[in-house]
């Protein structure tokens, strides 16, 4: 029955050798791969920009059926392309435009935070956890403030001490950035950059650790407690198979645990056993909608109420987070 | 001891130069080609395929001149600097600058008509492009310092700046927490000219035009060129030595900054980081390539442009990876610059047993 | 910030400075020689690479770091061929070379992405790592950083006090009175080139073998260029190249810990300060006229039949 | 003028053996240009051989090529009767050549003792202290006094040359070449280096001697071998060596003559004055220069010339003391560029890399000090300087004249020429020459000589000399210069301080 194949495009901000973000997406693309009657190509290291629209400009000319941009800077590149290609398919990751044409999709990976923070905030002594993060954008900063919401959850006392390293992928600067956290007294290092830099500090000066992306446990057997990692074989495939019957639609895709596009590593050993209980607990609440990360009330850094009681963070709100939640040291900036 | 001996030309060659570029071109491509049949590609296939994807559609020409633009322009200055000797590689943190400075005009009168706004811009990134030019200038003719040093790290400076702003206080309330500045009304818009490409091209024939004149017709260019030959000679002749670097560390960040400015507001329509993606780097290598001359300077910005433009291609269609432009564009480098040589010198059977 | 914090800041920076006092004593011999190679960058990368993925096969690091030095070393005389046989301009023939190094080591490196291997850890070293304070500093460190410790005295001991260092620092001054007095300044230059790689290729090696035990696509991130600027900065001379390496490394260390205090500054501004403080700590010192000259011949070729 | 006692012991001693080294049917071409033309030339033990001929003869080269700087197009050398090749520097220096050019090749940066040894070091560890101990022995031993552990930068000309032999001496030479070793050196130094000669030839060692002074030439050398245009056309033995207006004639192929008749011109107004003038190594300068008269400063190199010539053409201020030049004060004349009419003009010693820049064709050469008498708004007018150049080239006698050659490929003479021309096209008032016949030969130094007395009909002119012959032949007013200051002033018919300038020179006043 295959007429013609599906050809599948996919365009990634840096190499895909990152182990990291775009790697990540690469392995949702092979299991695209993987499926009858599709074929996929894919671009790596496209600067946001210029550059993006001649390259989602040429996979579309090539008669690419359905184009994945994975990278915030794509958005408006895809867009005005999308209205030159009415007949395919674009889906833009992390971004908030759509067109007719056009999805936008994400995963709330702030879900898996928040889990890793119970996690930390339940196993630090002193109080201080470190957060290495890659780049001040909402992203990251989502993802710091789920996790400091999941640590004071279980650790009211707990602080989150955050540096940034404007790197996504430099070992020796984010091991030096988790360093740097310990020198200061954290117990636990957190990281949002694609090297296991931050592992290996951990390990070494022997304090835990929290790792992204994927399980970063091998890097750091004594230190590594568990990794919020991505996992997008869960939601590739089903768009495809979605294009394929004719039953896609412009959406908002934004999968979380419930459909597995996130999830958290398996624990580490020295977690015990009764933290193992009450985050997995935690995470079937969060599976089956009963509970939400930003619930209110939620304060910023400095006090003041920014979402209130009984409310629940909007999508759009989550999108643009550009504040700290309280209980985070550090320049938002 | 081969049988053979160096000898140097009396003149160099002029049109065997040419065929010389083309043999080192082809060497070049025949190795990279090696590389990827050893990766089990179709080596004559992928070069088709490069060809194809930089220069043999109209879209793909296209798509390579509007990358040689800010390389033409960059590489122009730079050429200027390193005609006077002074090794100016600060491309790239004067283009952040000049982005910066046209970013900011439109940030300060969004409302303003085009005829204010776009000569505002031009005027802005040529300023701010050109003071973090004669910056290293001042400090290197008043204090001594090394200006290679000086323009090095003010690149990382200038990048940082800019992110200083776009992180912080130029963020567009509405880009979702996003690095980027608000889209640029439509007069801060540099505008298509034909096709795709926009009228920033004109930029860049007024200014290799107006620089050609300027350093073989004037007798500031000429002061230049002495200048660059033998500074000794200059203070000699008792020409403004101090001044003249002022002036082409100025000219450099001044055309290092358009570029900038043309780069923001022709294809971004709006400033974010990304903007900064080393053009500055390139053109230093195209303004050496070309041998410091500005119709040569033309020639390798689209030679490095389509290179790069044309690796996506072989990207899409052969799942080459990235680095492997880094590779060609490094092999071609290498064996351009060596079949350099043969411009000056031919190796002739030695006489003597 | 009390004296546990900066016990530690010099600790890190010790660390931090050590790729880079590598690189830049490589580049300094290279200039010494008379070669500019602006493919620090690219060297230091190959070498990174390479010392991983001999690490990650054989489990031998020292085998891996020796590896990665004349694996670096024979990258570099890439830039030899075109400088010293074809008389390439040296400007873009480094360039070239990073452009180069950096796209081979993503190119073959892309597999090992993820990996780890073995590599050099940290110890005390007896007695010395009890003195007070800088027991702390100096002398709880891994192996490659104590062998960086000699490194600036030895490279000042054979350009200065050995027949070949004497004779590759002539090639870098006036490669014709080199010639003239029987020597071969090519032959010298290729040297010069060769073990600067070297180098190079070992600093390279200390950040995926000692730094961290990890390889990554753009692991050096700029640190070539550090070591470029250093060596200006150090007037080509080796124990002020142990001074930039660490004033630079230090700066970087000490702006990651200003954040982690929780400084509110934004980071850009942060960041900017290691590459301000070299400009105006260079500025004080060549304001001085302290500087030896760069070699009088650097950057010049030796044109055949001269 | 000091004439040269040949100090020679035991010149005959060496007669008949074989010579050391001999060239047979030498030929060397640069591309087009036949540099050496079937040369034949013995070097014999014992002997100083001089070789003569006009810039461009082709002695440097036939030299280099000996020195294995150079390979022969074609011919055949050969060492104490063995046929050899030299495919460099260090065959040569095996076989016992060795070679001081005109251009030092010394690295500045290192020590005496370290140029000495460079490359023949004799373990591979080098101890400083070692070293300097076995130069200073053998500096001792030639009577070549220098401080070994001196960086070679600081040394003086003289000193730099003494460096240059003893690198040979070490290295065992037997055959040591000399190329224009006078030419920057002082009288005094000039008469300790020929004494150093005379006893290198005493204990068996071949030197060959190249020289434009042919005053120098009669004192020192046992032989003469002439050369003009890669030939050799005429040799000379030790006991027919003729006078110097024979050798001058051979040389150039013409009659020449040897000496000048410098009528003495009516001096207009001053043109240059000095009062004071401090710093910088100077000390309380007076100086003045009118229109009409040549002004020498004599003196050894070093003591303080360079720095007032510095002062005076603008490219350093004065730190104390009053200079005006045409009657304007320092600071008011100089920020303006050269221009024609009520300038001055500046003929340096460094023709190649100060007064010239050598990858650039003559027209922009010419250009450079030119250039305000040819523009128009922003504009230069290259054509008429074309023009211009063209006419220049033809009226100072530059060869070859094709205007479009780099200023490289001129000789040391005709470059000279080009920048005289260049500079009294300005019709300066006042001209400040620095050693202006230096390393030209016996046509070019007559040339130029004749070119300065021209010219002073409508100028003043400063001549900064270290040759006393130059002085004695341009000069109206002569003033020595030692330790920065100047010691006596007076005018050239004052006979007895005249005879006393040597020892002025070197710092001790008469009376
Ligand atoms: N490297 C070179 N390349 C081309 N031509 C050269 C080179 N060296 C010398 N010549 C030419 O060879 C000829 C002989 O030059 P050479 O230097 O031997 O003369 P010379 O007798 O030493 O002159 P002078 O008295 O000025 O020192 C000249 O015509 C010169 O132009
Ligand atoms: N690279 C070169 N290409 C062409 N000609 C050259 C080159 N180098 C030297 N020459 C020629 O060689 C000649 C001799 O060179 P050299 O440097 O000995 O100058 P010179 O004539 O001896 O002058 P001076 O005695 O004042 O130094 C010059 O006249 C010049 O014509
Ligand atoms: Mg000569
Ligand atoms: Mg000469």
């Amino acid at each position: 029955a295959q007429a013609k194949d599906l050809k599948v495009g996919f365009v990634y901000v840096s190499p895909i050798g990152d182990a990291g973000y775009s790697y990540a997406h690469d392995l949702g693309r092979q299991s695209v791969a993987k499926m009858d009657g599709v074929k996929t190509f894919y671009v790596e290291s496209v600067p946001e920009g210029a550059d993006a629209t001649r390259v989602v400009n040429n996979m579309a000319r090539k008669g690419d059926d359905v184009i994945f941009g994975t990278s915030f800077g794509y958005m408006d590149p895809m867009l005005k392309v999308a209205k030159k290609f009415p007949n395919t398919t674009f889906m833009h990751c992390s971004g908030y435009k759509t067109a007719p044409n056009m999805s936008a999709y994400f995963g709330r990976m702030y879900q898996a935070r928040y889990l890793a923070g119970l996690v930390a905030g339940s196993m630090t002594k002193s109080n201080i956890i470190g957060y290495a993060g890659a780049f001040p954008i909402p992203e990251v900063k989502r993802g710091i403030n789920a996790f400091t919401l999941g640590v004071r959850a279980v650790n009211p006392k707990a602080k989150v001490h955050v540096v940034w390293t404007k790197t996504w992928y430099d070992p020796a600067t984010e091991k030096e950035a988790a360093k740097s956290l310990i020198d200061i007294g954290a117990d636990v290092i957190a990281q949002h950059q694609d090297s296991p830099g931050p592992q290996e500090a951990a390990q070494e000066a022997g304090v835990y650790s929290i790792g992204y992306n994927s399980d970063m446990s091998a890097f750091a057997p004594k230190a590594h407690l568990t990794s919020a990692i991505w996992n997008w074989s869960a939601f590739y495939p089903v768009v495809i198979e979605k294009v394929k019957k004719g039953e896609w639609k412009a959406d908002n895709y934004w999968w979380g645990l419930s459909e597995g596009v996130v999830d958290l590593a398996p624990f580490g050993d020295m977690v015990p056993k009764k933290v193992q209980d009450m985050v997995n607990a935690r995470k079937a609440e969060i599976k089956n909608g009963t509970f939400k990360v930003f619930a209110g009330p939620i304060k910023d850094q400095s006090g003041k109420v920014r979402i209130k009681k009984g409310e629940v963070a909007s999508d759009k709100m989550l999108t643009g987070m550009d504040w700290f939640v309280e209980g985070v040291e550090g320049s938002n900036q | 001891m081969l049988g053979f001996t160096i000898e140097k030309r009396q003149e160099p060659l002029k049109w065997g130069s040419f065929f010389i570029f083309l043999v080192a071109l082809v060497f070049s491509l025949g190795v990279s080609a090696l590389l990827l049949a050893i990766q089990g590609k179709p080596p004559f296939e992928a070069m088709y395929l490069l060809w194809d994807g930089a220069f043999a559609h109209d879209w793909a020409l296209e798509d390579t001149i509007l990358k040689a633009i800010p390389i033409f322009l960059c590489s122009l200055g730079v050429a200027v600097c390193f005609r006077m000797q002074i090794w100016n590689i600060g491309a790239e943190g004067q283009y952040a600058l000049g982005a910066v400075g046209a970013t900011w005009v439109v940030l300060s009168m969004p409302e303003a008509p085009v005829w204010v706004i776009m000569p505002l811009m031009f005027v802005a990134a040529a300023a701010f492009g050109a003071i973090w030019a004669i910056i290293p200038a001042l400090l290197r003719e008043k204090m001594g310092l090394n200006e290679i040093i000086s323009t090095l790290m003010l690149n990382y400076i200038g990048i940082l700046f800019l992110e200083f702003l776009v992180y912080g206080a130029w963020k567009d309330p509405a880009s979702f927490g996003f690095p980027m500045t608000i889209m640029f009304p439509d007069t801060a818009v540099i505008g298509e000219l034909f096709g795709r490409i926009h009228w920033g091209i004109l930029v860049c024939a007024g200014a290799g035009i107006a620089l050609t004149i300027f350093l073989k017709h004037t007798r500031l260019g000429f002061e230049i060129m002495v200048s660059g030959e033998n500074p000794r000679a200059a203070r000699y002749a008792r020409m403004p030595y101090s001044a003249l670097v002022v002036l082409v560390m100025g000219v450099c960040g001044a055309l290092a900054g358009w570029a900038g400015l043309i780069e923001t507001s022709a294809t971004l329509n709006r400033l974010q980081p990304t903007v900064v993606v080393g053009y500055g780097f390139t053109a230093i290598v195209v303004a050496w390539l070309a041998r410091l001359r500005i119709t040569s300077i033309a020639g390798y910005s689209i030679l490095l442009a389509g290179l790069r433009v044309g690796v996506e291609n072989l990207q899409l269609e052969l799942q080459v990876p990235a680095s492997f432009t880094g590779i060609m564009q490094g092999l071609i480098l290498l064996s351009v610059l060596a079949g350099q040589f043969f411009n000056w010198y031919s190796f002739q059977r030695s006489k003597r047993g | 910030m009390g004296l546990e914090l900066i016990i530690p800041i010099l600790a890190a920076t010790i660390q931090s400075g050590t790729p880079i006092l590598y690189a830049t004593l490589g580049e300094m011999l290279t200039e010494r020689s008379g070669v500019l190679n602006l493919g620090v960058e690219g060297m230091m990368i190959f070498g990174a690479f390479f010392a991983f993925l001999v690490s990650h096969y054989t489990g031998s690091p020292w085998l891996a770091f020796a590896c990665a030095g004349i694996l670096a070393g024979l990258f570099g005389l890439a830039h030899a061929v075109v400088c010293l046989v074809f008389q390439g301009n040296q400007v873009v023939s480094g360039l070239a070379l990073t452009i180069l190094g950096v796209g081979l080591a993503d190119f073959l490196g892309t597999p090992y992405v993820g990996l780890s291997a073995d590599g050099f850890s940290p110890f005390s070293v007896p007695l010395l790592s009890s003195l007070p304070v800088l027991g702390d500093i100096f002398f709880k460190q891994d192996a490659l950083v104590y062998l960086s410790y000699f490194l600036p005295f030895l490279f000042w001991f054979f350009m200065n006090r050995t027949k070949w260092g004497l004779a590759v620092g002539a090639a870098g001054e006036n490669p014709a009175a080199c010639f003239a007095a029987g020597l071969n300044p090519v032959k010298l230059r290729w040297a010069g080139i060769f073990f600067g790689g070297v180098l190079c290729g070992l600093g390279g090696a200390y950040l995926s073998l000692a730094y961290t035990h990890l390889w990554t696509n753009n692991m050096t991130a700029g640190r070539g260029w550090i070591a470029v600027a250093l060596v200006i900065f150090a007037f080509w001379r080796p124990g002020r190249a142990m001074f930039g390496a660490y004033l630079f490394g230090g700066i970087m260390a000490f702006q990651l810990r200003l954040q982690a205090v929780g400084a509110t500054l934004p980071s850009s501004l942060l960041l900017m300060l290691p590459y301000a403080l070299t400009i105006i700590v260079l500025l004080f010192s060549s304001a001085r006229g302290k500087g030896r000259q760069a070699p009088a011949a650097l950057g010049v070729n030796i044109e055949p039949g001269e | 003028m000091a004439e040269y006692v040949n100090k020679r012991t035991n010149r005959g001693a060496f007669a008949g053996q074989t010579p050391f080294v001999r060239l047979q049917g030498i030929s060397k071409h640069f591309g087009k240009v036949r540099a050496n033309h079937e040369i034949n030339l013995d070097i014999r033990p014992g002997m100083i051989k001089a070789l003569l001929g006009e810039n461009g003869a082709g002695k440097s080269t036939l030299m280099s090529i000996l020195s294995g700087r150079f390979q022969q197009t074609s011919g055949d050398i050969y060492v104490d009767g063995n046929l050899t090749s030299f495919a460099s520097p260090k065959d040569a220096i095996k076989a016992g050549i060795g070679m001081v050019y005109q251009h030092f090749m010394l690295v500045e940066s290192m020590t005496v003792a370290q140029n000495v040894l460079l490359g023949q070091e004799k373990a591979f560890l080098v101890s400083p202290k070692e070293q300097e101990k076995e130069v200073a022995a053998l500096a001792e031993q030639y009577g070549l006094p220098i401080d070994p552990a001196a960086t070679v930068s600081s040394l003086s000309m003289g000193e730099k040359q003494r460096v240059e032999i003893l690198k040979l001496l070490y290295r065992d030479s037997r055959v040591l070449i000399l190329d224009e070793p006078t030419a920057v050196l002082t009288p005094t130094e000039t008469e300790q280096l020929f004494e150093a000669m005379w006893r290198m030839a005493d204990q068996g060692k071949s030197l060959v001697f190249i020289s434009h002074k042919l005053k120098e030439v009669m004192a020192v050398a046992d032989e003469v071998a002439i050369l003009r245009k890669g030939e050799i056309v005429d040799e000379f033995k030790e006991s027919d060596v003729p006078n110097e207006t024979v050798l001058a004639n051979r040389m150039v192929g013409r009659d020449v003559e040897l000496s000048l008749d410098a009528q003495p011109v009516e001096p207009g107004a001053t043109v240059l004055d000095v009062q004071g003038l401090d710093g910088d190594g100077l000390e309380e300068i007076m100086l003045s220069v009118r229109k009409g008269e040549i002004v020498a400063i004599a003196g050894v190199a070093g003591n303080g010339q360079k720095e007032l010539v510095e002062v005076i053409c603008g490219l350093r201020k004065p730190i104390k003391g009053d200079v005006s030049i045409l009657g304007l004060e320092w600071h008011d004349f100089y920020p303006r560029p050269p221009r024609k009419g009520r300038s001055l003009a500046y003929i340096p010693e460094d023709r190649q890399g100060l007064a010239t820049c050598k990858f650039v064709d003559l027209v922009d050469n010419f250009l450079l000090t030119t250039r305000h008498s040819f523009t128009t708004g922003p504009f230069l007018n290259r054509s008429k300087a074309v023009d211009t150049t063209v006419d220049i080239v033809e009226q100072f006698n530059v060869q070859p004249g094709h205007i479009d050659a780099d200023a490289r490929s001129l000789s040391g003479g005709n470059l000279q020429k080009l920048v005289i021309g260049r500079e009294f096209y300005r019709q300066p008032d006042i001209i400040v020459a620095e050693n202006p016949t230096q390393g030209l030969d016996i046509s070019a130094t007559e040339e130029v000589w004749q070119r300065l007395l021209e010219v002073r009909n409508r100028a003043g002119i400063l001549l900064i000399t270290s040759e006393l012959n130059e002085a004695l032949q341009l000069a109206d007013r002569i003033a020595v210069m030692y330790r920065g200051r100047i010691i006596d002033q007076f005018p050239k018919s004052d006979t007895k301080k005249v005879d006393a300038i040597g020892l002025m020179m070197a710092g001790v006043t008469p009376e």
